[in-house]
């Protein structure tokens, strides 16, 4: 493959040199590092467009920092590994100068566009389609008018559809940019663009709202208030997508509480807590691959879930052995010994990792995003959302299929009789205790991908955790995951209207209002029994 | 459980204030007239906001201790109470602010607001903000209350709707656009009535005010809990489906207690507002709210006496503590909140009477704890 | 039995605190010159503050080897006030009249300076503060050692107008919901209108404290930014909400190439609880950055990683207003020969102190300071590469120009002996 | 609300206190109550039985306005429609509630127990000013006589046991001077004596007043010697004296025949 990618460059090298002259490479790279920024954009601008196959080697080493300026002036290439340095132009050996003599060649934002541009003109011709698709997408991101003759003959040569499609409406941008065409390709341009719909395509056709031409301009503007409507609908579909991620990270936060608070009664203020140490021990986890195993990082929060559920679990156990035990039937002391503990923990942890932000990174397959017709769904959210249901799904088989499971609905339905029947209750409340702990675990891994890893990450979900749990009626997990993504949806429709602020306000006057209505929650559990 | 006493001042509650009245004294003596000042004016400020905060202790512990209502949204009404007093302090700044508008309080000026909201009227006047110190906190509780009391809310589904409802209140008074100064609140305030509030003397006023409140809101709460009203409370605590099967509109006792309740919320955030300079929407924050809770349930729930000594040893804790065990306090005061609740179970006045009960008549062998 | 247990119970909270527990005073003996530390070292503020108190401690015990001041040792009096404003202002008061500090730093958010300020004021002390603010406020007792918004707002707005920022045109001004960000947008929506920006081209944000569900919001700043115009979104999101933030940022592929983003509050601190290789370029503007090489840096941060004992642990812009502000504070004692509040606080102005880019800053009448203005671009390291300075320093302004209500006032404290001078009505205002 | 007359003498037989006509409620689906209709006469004695589940405790609960009714009519005194009432209101018009487990006020005395319960003014503002007058300790010397706790009188409720707890219950309830009692296993976890004693208090109380009383204890319910109504399923399955309801074949099948 490299093989092949340098034959190809050799020989278009060869086909353009008589064209552009050699000279002109060498005079542009040499001016790389004079001047300012802008300068510097413009000589990489000029790189790109000259079509000259070793622009490509010395862009790309511009833009990973190993383009480099020698003591005595000459530019050129350093190996990051060996730090041996050739010519930027030539390619002759310059030796390994030592890194203190050689003078960086900075780059900023509009550096880093005029690369990007390049880079891409320059790649419009890669053999990799891949590579041709995201150059034809920089092309129509830039709608650069100097570009249209080498979008033409890459056009002309292309035999990708995909890539064909990007690459015409690419011209199609570059073209209604410059306003120079004919009327007639111009609303042809126009009717590309507007079949494409999507915020690329507003983008390109917004600036050119008020083309000279009326005929032009109309049609801008029919096309860009077509693509508003169509994606009205897609962003309804959005806010679905961004209620359902929300809700599934409520969900997460609170069916733990569903556990300890909904079912067993005790009011765990150290909850929020629990989902930080799950957490900290991803942080952990991946400090320790970072350290000693770095391939294994893609398998970092696989390997720290387990490890995150055994350690709120287990202080989960230890809270409820060491102080809930004592406090059955005083449920609401429970409060202010677990806020005691939550106070404990939030220092400890501030004792042992220190009272700033730890690094906990996301691996390949948490980042990015992909689109979903107009929509656009990220990753880490989806795996979230994944990771919500099976957690919710297990604990479900674990409540309703398991020994263990029943023996927790019978001491949590009528201790006395379960302890009658020979269940150890003591035993089974350390167990259910445990359980809703470790899933709080659970919960702090899923939100080290999302949010803060700090002391106070667990503070920011209390509250919220509370309300779902009420909201969808304690002790019925059901109605936790009814309650959460109902309050995560109506969050998101609300916010784009109301903004965030007032968006959060108005849920919470809801849940007020909602439980006058039903003041045993969503799924209350119905019956005459209730009161007894 | 011992019998309750129908005295309206018990001995407990006579011992407080007492107390009480002896600290009203010592503190302007030390403070003002004695040589050598043995009382610095910092402890005077510092044992004003804990008055405050018992108030506000004994308010809650009348709801919830008396009537089985935890509220986890008390923080809410005190904050009310605050911010009415505060607007009237705001505008008693007057021009004396620092674009020296004679109007708008100057985070209004900064925000470049033109004119003072409607909601802002009537402030300068010292009677009207008192008024509203009782009354915004006291409609808050009772339309929530009506709504939430009548739809019969109890138990958790009660609390964390409380709570919802002091969160709330929490964002809005963050936006800027309320009108109430956001994130920064009132502050800068310089006098009350005209009195300088940097000087001694009004800082010992204020802290007199504060013990009287709080002597008055013991003495009141006292006297509705042994009425005859008191004890339909304890009913609908205990057993709430009896009392309606006896005829008692639940709702309506628990709307009234909960306004009372909120009412003397209100006031003691209006004592202490003054004295700490300062009231910001953090006052709101549901940690706050559940903070008074454990004041009550550390004094010892249910004893109003105990309550209000709850909160003064907590927040006197809090204070040594920062200043003691800056990097550790956190450690000491959660283990004092375990500690308290499993071996007090009857919170720090009942194991003091229950201690002195064992000191005045040596218990029988078989009851001493093994 | 009973006794026993309780003992048991006290022994084991004893040796469970005892050695997390730092002495709060590090010399006994009585003549010492107590400086207090007035910063969160629990609760929401505490990731930003602990730090400021770490290095204060650090140039205490540096002054200390030097000799101390006037002869005396200095005594650093560190308290918690717990990120609870009305906590701040007690801590304040003990702090002055109990423990007879005769200058306090400390303070971060707007709020805890303004809970604190009647304190200084009514017990006449002096307060370092050594954060960037939203200007407004100019007062005897207190030396602000940040940036006001015409060292941070205003410059880093014009580099990303200029050529070489991008000539953005449309601007995104995104922020947490409480004054900071709120004056600081309406000064810069001022700034821009003034500069012919339109009106349909600034779309001002406001997110609640802690805010992390950031996708709406995201998508919004990527909708706007679909204009067709150069965009750029000026942040000022308080701490803790920028790590969701910029989480979401990456993840929705917004490249600083589109829509560079530009804070003011976010960092080397902040980025170090951040994978930083997405947001490579995008912006923050300061006074001072870690990776700026000078001499003076270079020992500082030696002297840091020597303190804490991390080789990692990184440097930030507060820190670097402590240092400068510390350091005016001891020349000015020796200057004045005595820590009298009074003495101090005239002597300050036109103390000048080396800061740690090579310049030296200097108190200026109005208890602001000279500074330079760096814009930088996060790096893949997570420190920040230097893409633009202000050619000389800027003298701090807290009186903003573009805002009608402010654009009359002057501080000066020297000459006028005024915090909020009135240049038209010729008087000064207020009754302070 | 008007309250009710004291009552004086027995009132025409024609004239129901209470009727029930077609009353059904479900709860998720299963019908508790299906159809149900009753009627009880001024100054009767009732007796309800019926297996666990026969939908006892939910006519209770739709009598006293605790519970509202799907369909069906029920009428207080043939005016007042007691479907739109709720417990207090009901309580208020004369309608006295036993639970099935003894529920006192624990925390107070015996003697305050008596006292919350007696009829007056029960509006907050008015309970907050009343204060023990000489009326009111007589007629509670008269409760304590009645239900035999004259020496409990300083006693906590909490502290009694639990058929004393149980006498106390139906002391509170006369003290409330209702015309109809609702009495829910009032025999559970009593000794024979204390049942039989009990047996004795509720006739005597019947004729100045109605009484209704649920029971599964036969014995009891033969002591009471009344009319019997068999519930089941919901809806009334025979009505009659205990000796000729228990032997119609269909009740023998479904309650008394397992």
């Amino acid at each position: 493959m490299k093989a092949f990618l340098r034959m190809v460059l050799v020989l278009l090298a060869l086909a353009e040199a008589t064209a552009a002259g050699a000279a002109d490479f060498a005079t542009l790279v040499a001016a790389l590092p004079a001047g300012g920024y802008a300068d510097r954009a413009k000589v990489v601008r000029e790189l790109g467009l000259s079509g000259d196959g070793r622009a490509l080697k010395v862009l790309t080493a511009l833009a990973g920092d190993d383009l480099k300026v020698m003591a005595d002036g000459a530019v050129v290439i350093v190996y990051e590994k060996t730090g041996a340095a050739v010519g930027a132009v030539d390619g002759t050996d310059k030796g390994t100068p030592a890194a203190d003599s050689l003078q960086r060649i900075k780059l900023n934002n509009a550096v880093r566009r005029a690369l990007r541009t390049a880079t891409g003109m320059l790649t419009l011709r890669d053999p990799d389609p891949a590579k041709r698709l995201s150059a034809a997408r920089d092309a129509l991101r830039a709608a650069d008018p100097e570009q249209i003759e080498a979008l033409d003959a890459a056009l002309a040569a292309e035999t990708d559809p995909a890539v064909k499609t990007v690459l015409a409406e690419a011209k199609a941008a570059a073209v209604l940019k410059s306003g120079e065409a004919s009327e007639a390709d111009q609303l042809a341009a126009v009717t590309l663009l507007a079949q494409r719909g999507d915020e690329a395509a507003q983008a390109a056709l917004a600036p050119v709202v008020n083309a000279k031409d009326p005929a032009v301009a109309a049609a801008v503007k029919k096309a860009l208030a077509d693509i508003a409507e169509a994606r009205k609908l897609w962003g309804l579909a959005q806010n679905v997508w961004y209620g359902l991620s929300l809700g599934s990270v409520l969900l997460l936060a609170a069916v733990g509480l569903a556990i300890t608070f909904g079912v067993m009664g005790v009011i765990n203020m150290a909850h929020g807590e629990l989902v930080m140490l799950g957490a900290y021990t991803t942080f952990v986890v991946q400090q320790v691959i970072r350290a000693d195993a770095p391939g294994l990082f893609g398998w970092s929060l696989a390997i720290a879930a387990p490890l995150a559920f055994l350690v709120a679990g287990g202080v989960g156990v230890a809270i409820e052995r060491g102080i809930v035990r004592h406090l059955y039937g005083r449920p609401l002391e429970t409060l202010l010994a677990t806020w005691g503990v939550s106070l404990m923990l939030q220092q400890a942890v501030r004792s042992i990792f220190g009272p700033d932000n730890r690094d906990v990174g996301n691996p390949s397959w948490m980042s990015g995003a992909f689109h979903l017709g107009q929509m656009q769904v990220t990753w880490n959210r989806l795996w979230i959302l994944v990771f919500a249901f099976a957690v919710f799904t297990v604990l479900l088989i674990v409540l309703k299929r398991t020994a263990i499971g029943l023996q927790m609905r019978a001491v949590t339905q009528n201790r006395a009789m379960a302890a009658n029947m020979g269940i150890r209750t003591g035993r089974v409340d350390a167990l259910t205790f445990g359980l809703g702990s470790g899933i709080a675990g659970l919960a702090g891994v899923a939100l080290s991908q999302i949010d803060n890893v700090s002391p106070n990450l667990g503070q920011g979900y209390i509250v919220d955790s509370f309300m779902v749990v009420v909201f969808g009626g304690a002790g019925n997990i059901w109605g936790t995951l009814a309650g959460a993504f109902t309050l995560g949806i109506a969050n998101k429709f609300l916010e784009p209207f109301a903004g965030a602020v007032l968006g959060k306000i108005l849920i919470l006057v809801g849940i007020i209002l909602f439980i006058q209505k039903r003041p045993r929650g969503l799924f209350a559990v119905k019956g005459r029994a209730v009161e007894a | 459980m011992g019998r309750p006493e129908k005295r309206l001042i018990d001995r407990r509650l006579g011992i407080f204030l007492a107390g009480l009245f002896l600290l009203t004294v010592a503190v302007p003596v030390g403070n003002l007239w004695m040589a050598g000042q043995p009382v610095p004016t910092y402890l005077v400020a510092l044992i004003g906001k804990y008055l405050c905060y018992a108030l506000l202790a004994v308010a809650l512990d009348l709801v919830w201790g008396y009537c089985g209502i935890l509220s986890l949204g008390h923080g809410a009404f005190f904050a009310l109470g605050g911010y009415a007093m505060g607007m009237y302090l705001m505008r008693e700044i007057g021009a004396r602010g620092v674009y020296a508008n004679p109007v708008l309080p100057d985070f209004m000026v900064f925000i470049g607001w033109k004119e003072l909201p409607w909601y802002w009227y009537g402030f300068d006047l010292f009677p009207f903000a008192l008024l509203m110190v009782l009354l915004v906190p006291g409609v808050l509780a009772f339309v929530f209350g009506w709504f939430a009391f009548r739809s019969r809310v109890t138990g958790v589904y009660l609390s964390i709707i409380t709570q919802a409802m002091t969160y709330a209140l929490l964002l809005a008074f963050f936006r800027n656009d309320m009108g109430f100064g956001g994130n920064n609140g009132l502050t800068d305030f310089k006098d009350i009535l005209g009195f300088d509030l940097a000087r001694p003397a009004t800082k010992v006023g204020l802290m007199m005010l504060s013990a009287v409140a709080l002597a008055g809101g013991l003495i009141l709460a006292r006297w509705v809990t042994t009425s005859r009203l008191g004890k339909v409370l304890v009913c609908v605590r205990d057993a709430e489906s009896r009392t309606r099967f006896l005829g008692y509109r639940v709702e309506h006792y628990k709307l009234f207690i909960f306004t009372l309740s909120a009412m003397m919320a209100g006031v003691a955030g209006a004592l202490y507002v003054p004295q700490v300079g300062i009231i910001n929407p953090s006052e709101f924050s549901p940690a706050n709210s559940i903070e008074i809770v454990i004041w009550v349930a550390l004094g010892g729930r249910g004893t109003l006496v105990g309550a209000a000594l709850g909160a003064i040893l907590v927040a006197a804790a809090k204070t040594i503590l920062t200043g003691a065990l800056p990097e550790a306090w956190l450690y000491a005061l959660g283990a004092l909140f375990i500690l308290v609740t499993i071996a007090l179970p009857t919170g720090v006045l009942g194991a003091l009477e229950g201690g002195i009960a064992r000191l005045k008549r040596p218990a029988p062998a078989q009851e001493v704890e093994a | 039995m009973k006794v026993t247990r309780r003992t048991l119970l006290g022994g084991i909270a004893a040796t469970a605190a005892a050695p997390m527990v730092a002495p709060r005073r590090l010399w006994a003996a009585e003549d010492t010159i107590k400086v207090g530390i007035l910063h969160s070292l629990s609760g929401t503020m505490a990731i930003s503050e602990t730090t400021l108190k770490d290095v204060m401690l650090m140039l205490i015990a540096e002054q200390n080897a030097k000799g101390g001041v006037l002869g005396k040792k200095l005594e650093p009096v560190v308290v918690d006030p717990a990120s609870n404003w009305p906590l701040f202002a007690e801590k304040a008061r003990e702090l002055i009249s109990q423990d007879k500090c005769v200058a306090v730093f400390g303070c971060w958010t707007s709020v805890s300076r303004k809970s604190v300020l009647p304190v200084f004021k009514e017990l006449n002390n002096i307060l370092f503060y050594p954060v960037q603010y939203e200007g407004q406020e100019s007062e005897r007792n207190v030396f602000y050692t940040g940036a006001a918004p015409n060292q941070q707002a205003i410059p880093a707005v014009d580099y990303l107008m200029s050529a070489d920022g991008g000539s953005v045109k449309r601007w995104v001004l995104e922020g947490t919901d409480y004054v900071y960000p709120r004056t600081t947008n309406k000064i810069l929506e001022a700034y821009l209108k003034s500069k012919g920006v339109a009106a349909e081209d600034i779309m001002i944000n406001y997110t609640p404290f802690g805010f992390s569900d950031w996708q709406t919001e995201v998508s919004k700043i990527k909708a706007f930014g679909a204009a067709g115009k150069k965009t750029a979104v000026v942040s000022t999101i308080n701490g803790d909400a920028n790590v969701p933030f910029y989480k979401e940022l990456g993840n929705q592929g917004i490249k600083a190439e589109d829509i560079p983003v530009c804070a003011f509050s976010v960092g080397e601190e902040e980025l170090a609880g951040l994978d930083t290789k997405p947001l490579v370029g995008h912006l923050a503007a300061w006074n001072y950055f870690e990776s700026i090489d000078t001499p003076e840096n270079k020992a500082f941060i030696a002297a840091w990683q020597k303190f804490t004992n991390n080789p990692k642990r990184v440097t930030n812009d507060p820190m670097e207003a402590h240092y400068i502000g510390f350091n005016m504070w001891v020349k000015a004692v020796e200057k004045a020969g005595t820590t009298d509040a009074d003495k101090v606080i005239d002597t300050l102005p036109g103390i000048e102190a080396p800061n740690l880019t090579g310049g030296m800053s200097k108190m200026l009448p109005n208890h602001h300071i000279t500074k330079p203005v760096y814009i930088g671009e996060i790096q893949e390291d997570g420190q920040f590469d230097v893409v633009w300075k202000t050619p000389d320093l800027v003298p701090g302004e807290p009186w903003s120009p573009y805002l009608p209500e402010s654009k009359d006032l002057v501080s000066d404290w020297v000459g006028l002996k005024c915090g909020n001078y009135d240049k038209v009505k010729k008087v000064c205002l207020g009754g302070a | 609300m008007t309250h009710p007359h004291a009552i004086g003498g027995l009132p025409p037989e024609t004239q129901p206190q209470l009727y029930l006509d077609g009353v059904s409620r479900a709860f998720d689906g299963f019908k508790a109550i299906n159809n149900l209709s009753l009627v009880i006469e001024r100054g009767e004695l009732r007796a309800v039985i019926g297996p666990n589940g026969a939908g006892k405790t939910t006519m209770m609960d739709i009598i006293t306005g605790k519970t509202r009714p799907d369909e069906g009519q029920v009428l207080w005194e043939q005016t007042v429609d007691l479907t739109k009432l709720d417990e207090a209101d009901t309580a208020r018009l004369g309608i006295g509630r036993k639970f099935q487990k003894p529920t006192v006020f624990e925390s107070h005395t015996v003697e305050d127990n008596l006292a919350l319960a007696l009829k007056a003014d029960r509006s907050p503002w008015a309970m907050l000013f009343r204060r023990a007058g000489a009326a009111e300790a007589a007629r509670i010397d008269e409760l304590l006589g009645t239900i035999r706790l004259g020496d409990a009188r300083k006693r906590l409720a909490g502290d009694l046991s639990h058929g004393q707890k149980q006498w106390l219950e139906i002391g509170m309830l006369l003290a409330q001077d209702p015309q109809l009692l609702l009495v829910d296993e009032p025999a559970a976890g009593m000794t024979d004596a204390e049942t039989m004693m009990t047996a004795d208090l509720l006739k005597s109380i019947a004729g100045e007043r109605s009484v209704l009383v649920v029971e599964h204890d036969m014995d009891f319910v033969r002591a009471l010697d009344c009319k019997v109504t068999v519930l089941h399923q919901g809806s009334v399955l025979a009505e009659g004296r205990l000796d000729a309801v228990s032997e119609m074949p269909e009740v023998i099948e479904v309650y008394l025949g397992r």
